[in-house]
């Protein structure tokens, strides 16, 4: 039988690996060193490959980004970690402007191997600041992938990916997933970008979801099964590049699709799934196309009031049942 | 100064604002381990000295921007005890209506408590336009940002002295420099001179500033006096002012960390010989001024108001999801 | 008959109007003072109120939103100017979760009515960093109001509006737009917010268009009138809120909708258009949606390639005569 | 330093460098006038003792990263005229391949040229991570970045310099202060004490700085070499400099501003008593070290070079649509 690691695991091999192979790799960001990251994914790394290779730098999130493009101009793959996703917005003009442009508006004479890791979601009380999925922001963005795992298997492959790629990637990490044990092979493996992964087949209805609500829309889909109703899980794994040739594939032959997403609907990385699809699929759908995401208000710090946040699998079977009505 | 200059009502307050905030926090810590608390708390035992010094001399009109750390903060300025911990409770009678608490986020605007924000540091500039507004309104009102040494490093910082002092406003910036950031030592967070201190960052901007001893209450109220009197006199050459309040924690950066990065003799070293309440409290027996009756009354008075809060805190209901879609606009 | 001014002066009027009304509004920003902004809006400003309320801050964009948001909660009504847009992302934290989040996070306790005034748009080689539109990442924000005029009235009347509102506003002005010249009357009105504005009746195809798109998407109603197609052209006024019964009325009746905006088609200010469209009206839709968006590129300087950015009066006649094959 | 200390290559070279940005500008502004190039232009006529003293010591191999008024900064460090002619012309042989230019974007790796963000003030932070490139990859490369004195305004300055600092990097700040920042004058842009600067914001990082006068080319050619030199060798104590060279410009902040802020007497009196060319010439012919006749060739040298790349440039063809498609992914 294959070995069962947690995605923490998963993601913390995919990083030592990539070290290993190329000594131009460094990783950095608040806490990621001494202590190995507060979500413990960068541990070890330190005492193996030194503190000029891994560090903890001063809290200043500009300049850890801005720094990072410095270093991938010149010839470092550098990794940086944003302790929380959310604060992605502080160095949101390095991102999206500097990471996703600079090789473009220079004429295409750099290569940005920057990777960005980054823990998003709602986990145990953290509040309005400390809980958001940002993804939909930067798939509005230009110049950037967006990497958005569900597993350990699919975290690792899609990392190392990423700190192979040339170009800049923004790996969002759900903090609920970071326990979650998976199968990974030993074996070294790649994950390439813009290739979904179908979770489950099905005919009825098709649901695209990321991160942990991949989980959420797959219980949910057993228990429909037990109602006869027969659901394809797409999981995109890259919302850019987005693998539309998959999700239209299943479309066709369901005619029917939710979409499950932790962030806030309005504008939410559904919004663009949707109107793709109503662009050029319409005549294949057979419902309205259904969104099951978070509510467009912050994040309540109450742990009582997190479950309101997040996409049930109540929430999911609901909407399935509505598009069969 | 001795302590016979002072007055007595001062020194009492004093000591009963850091014993209320010791055993407020003492007391949440209890009941995040009997489960009842949810999320996350920076617990700022061994920090007290510092909030109490300065809001000794705020009025209710002053505003304050506490920092993550900063229960210490809310409660030296006044803010209901009972209301905080129903936000860390997640009831409807805490200061957030039901919201709950744990990074941030208690608030009290008749106290002049503005908040905070889940990105640290950001009250460096937030200030910066409370100050704009008190003196645009032409009111003798301060504000108080407190932060961290770590927060010190954002980007944000420069922006907010550089507006204080191009504008020469009321506001008074606190960085209760504990030496530490999370797992970062305050020395590989910042450049500094040998033996320089963040307190030398105002010098280029010709805002004052003042390094003191974030564990001795009594040095902390003389240099927030000074500066808060100068914030409130628009006629003041420099109404600005940074403090940095050298302080250590005692426990990990949030509840639940196991802080392997702290050194536990150094921990023990400041516990035993530097804590601000023993210290203080020993300060004013040694000193005749009141006496061990004194003090343990007022000791039981802090717990029984404590005890009280807990209690009516507990009693508050819990929100239910309506409560989320309350409140987004005016 | 009724004066015409630009969109300048009518956005130069708002502000004098609403400044005399209420003591406590000041107007701020780089270089809006002295020479009254680059775009000249606000023009005059600090000579009639002088420097405490209309005055050039340093450049430092997170510190003037939040700064703006400071004076917000503590009484004063701040209007501050990013020069462009663009900067937006600079000041990204502050405006996305500060903001937008004060408020509520903080039990509701503040009002934040903090106006900021936002040029954006393509026009004259101003490059990447100098032309954007980026509206759509704010659809995405919580507690902010999203507002676009595309004319003098509209801009004059939705300015005194925002800065009225006890909450936050961004306000995007195209910058092609502040030459141009419309009826505005002498009386004082307001424009109330999640009101669209139907340009142009008709009932074969619906184009929602927003700020400099409507006159675009104007012009190619008429040219379509000429081939006997009846074209509705909706401009929402508002993306947040969205008058979505105005444009979901249009759409019932004619069936086809196409949307028509300058920001990256990619997670645009369409997609979500298009996303509730599909959710809400599926049935009601003869064929499938059509976005004529910007490229998801970055806006390239040379000014010889800035057309290909914009949409044009033929893409859009293409693309509602693809709406009717 | 007496000039005849100076190796004779060396002054030709600087001036070379300066009449070089001068005529580039000039004759820019001219395609502009004629309608030829669209976009924004902003002239550093005026500035260019600073880039033409620092860039001085500089090899191919050490980083640049210039700003908004930047011309002069590529120019000293040898990007081809053709090419940046080309990217004014919207040309597909410009540096950028065809996508133009106008406030930034031109760019020569080979140069070490890295570019510029449209958002000013950012390479305080860029170079931070090219510093640390630097050492860690263990080269004598140095890393300059220019910034104006209102970009030093913005708040990434501190998080940049406070990286250089604490790494001890190879990096140098060069801070053109021209008085102003598009209409705003540098006295209200910054909070400084009576007299100070923005070099007095390094003391506190323990960053060496210097003030200099940017409009005296040997002044800047000494305190760039002494910098550079303490950048390349990885034992100093302290590899980072942060220079502020005293300038003015001479036209409005980019062409086609009135510039009704500006005071038409002030240009003239820098004009005419402080500009760099002039009295930089007038140095080389007052010590004897050149004569008339070898300056006049050396500027129809740089007459006829400019004319060249003007012609080539012209010559280039415009891109079409498929260009904003390209180059995006590596
Ligand atoms: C912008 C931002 N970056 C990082 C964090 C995560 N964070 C919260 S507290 C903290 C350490 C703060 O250290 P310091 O300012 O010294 O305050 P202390 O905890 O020591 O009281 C960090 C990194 C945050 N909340 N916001
Ligand atoms: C972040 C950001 N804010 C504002 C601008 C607009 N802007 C471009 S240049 C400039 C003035 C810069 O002044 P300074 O740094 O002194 O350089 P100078 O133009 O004087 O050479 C401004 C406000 C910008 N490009 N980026
Ligand atoms: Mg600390
Ligand atoms: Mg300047």
């Amino acid at each position: 039988m294959m070995r069962k690691i947690t995605m923490r695991e998963a993601l913390n091999e995919a990083l030592f690996e990539e070290m290993e192979r190329n000594k131009n790799t460094l990783c950095f960001g608040e806490d990621v060193g001494y202590i190995g990251g507060i979500f413990g994914v960068t541990r070890g790394l330190q005492e193996k490959f030194g503190k000029e290779r891994v560090w903890d730098t001063p809290i200043a999130e500009c300049t850890i980004v801005g720094a990072a493009l410095g270093m991938a101009i010149t010839g470092l793959v550098p990794i940086a970690e944003m302790q929380f996703a959310d604060f992605m917005a502080v160095a949101f003009d390095e991102v999206h402007n500097k990471l996703g442009k600079w090789r473009y508006m220079h004429g295409g004479k750099f290569e940005v191997p920057v990777t960005l890791r980054l823990p998003i979601g709602i986990s145990g009380g953290a509040g309005p600041e400390h809980s958001q999925s940002p993804q939909a922001l930067f798939v509005h963005s230009q110049g950037l992938y967006v990497v958005i795992p569900s597993n350990p298997r699919d975290a690792k492959g899609l990392l190392k990916q990423a700190i192979r790629d040339p170009n800049p990637v923004l790996f969002f990490e759900h903090k609920k997933l970071y326990e979650v044990k998976g199968e990974v092979e030993e074996e070294e493996f790649l994950i390439p970008f813009g290739k979904a992964a179908v979770k489950k087949q099905g005919t009825d209805v098709t649901i695209v979801a990321t991160a942990l609500q991949v989980t959420t829309a797959l219980e949910a889909a057993e228990l429909l099964e037990k109602d006869n109703i027969s659901v394809e899980v797409i999981d995109p794994r890259t919302l850019v590049p987005l693998d539309t040739d998959t999700i239209f594939e299943s479309i066709k032959k369901t005619g029917r699709l939710v979409i499950v997403h932790e962030d806030p609907k309005r504008g939410g990385t559904g919004a663009e799934i949707a109107a793709l699809v109503a662009e050029e699929l319409l005549f294949d759908l057979e419902a309205p196309i259904k969104r099951v995401a978070g509510p467009d208000v912050p994040i309540a710090q109450n742990i009582h009031l997190e479950k309101y946040y997040v996409p049930s699998v109540e929430d999911i079977i609901e909407a399935v049942k509505e598009t069969l009505d | 100064m001795a302590l016979s200059k002072y007055d007595k009502d001062l020194l009492l307050d004093l000591y009963r604002t850091m014993l209320t905030s010791r055993r407020f926090d003492q007391e949440l810590i209890r009941l995040l381990h009997d489960g009842k608390v949810g999320g996350f708390h920076h617990s700022g035992q061994g920090h007290e000295a510092i909030a109490a010094g300065i809001c000794a001399s705020l009025e209710d009109k002053d505003y304050l921007f506490y920092h993550h750390r900063g229960c210490n903060q809310q409660i030296s300025k006044g803010i209901s005890l009972e209301g905080i911990y129903a936000d860390f409770l997640g009831r409807v009678d805490g200061t957030t209506g039901g919201l709950g608490s744990g990074i941030v986020h208690h608030v009290d605007p008749d106290k002049g408590i503005l908040g905070q924000s889940g990105t640290i540091g950001e009250s460096y500039i937030l200030a910066a336009g409370v100050g704009y507004s008190i003196k645009y309104r032409g009111t003798d009102q301060v504000c108080v940002a407190f932060n961290g040494d770590g927060a010190t490093a954002r980007e944000v910082f420069h922006g907010g002295i550089n507006w204080v002092g191009l504008y020469n406003l009321p506001v008074i910036y606190v960085i209760e420099n504990n030496l530490l950031a999370s797992s970062l030592h305050f020395q590989n967070s910042h450049s500094l001179k040998e033996g320089g201190s963040l307190a030398d960052r105002a010098d280029s901007y010709d805002v004052p500033s003042f390094v003191v001893d974030g564990n001795d209450v009594l040095a902390v109220y003389e240099v927030a006096k000074e500066a808060i009197a100068r914030a409130r006199n628009p006629k003041e050459r420099r109404r600005c002012t940074l403090i940095e309040a050298m302080t250590y924690r005692y426990r990990g950066h949030f509840e639940g960390d196991s802080a392997e990065y702290m050194d536990k003799d150094v921990i023990e070293e400041w516990r035993e010989n530097r804590d601000p309440l023993d210290n203080y409290r020993k300060k004013l027996l040694d000193s005749g001024t009141f006496n061990e009756k004194d003090l343990t009354k007022l000791e039981k008075e802090v717990d029984d108001t404590i005890k009280n809060a807990i209690a009516k805190a507990e009693a508050s209901p819990i929100p239910g999801r309506d409560r989320i879609f309350e409140g987004l606009y005016a």
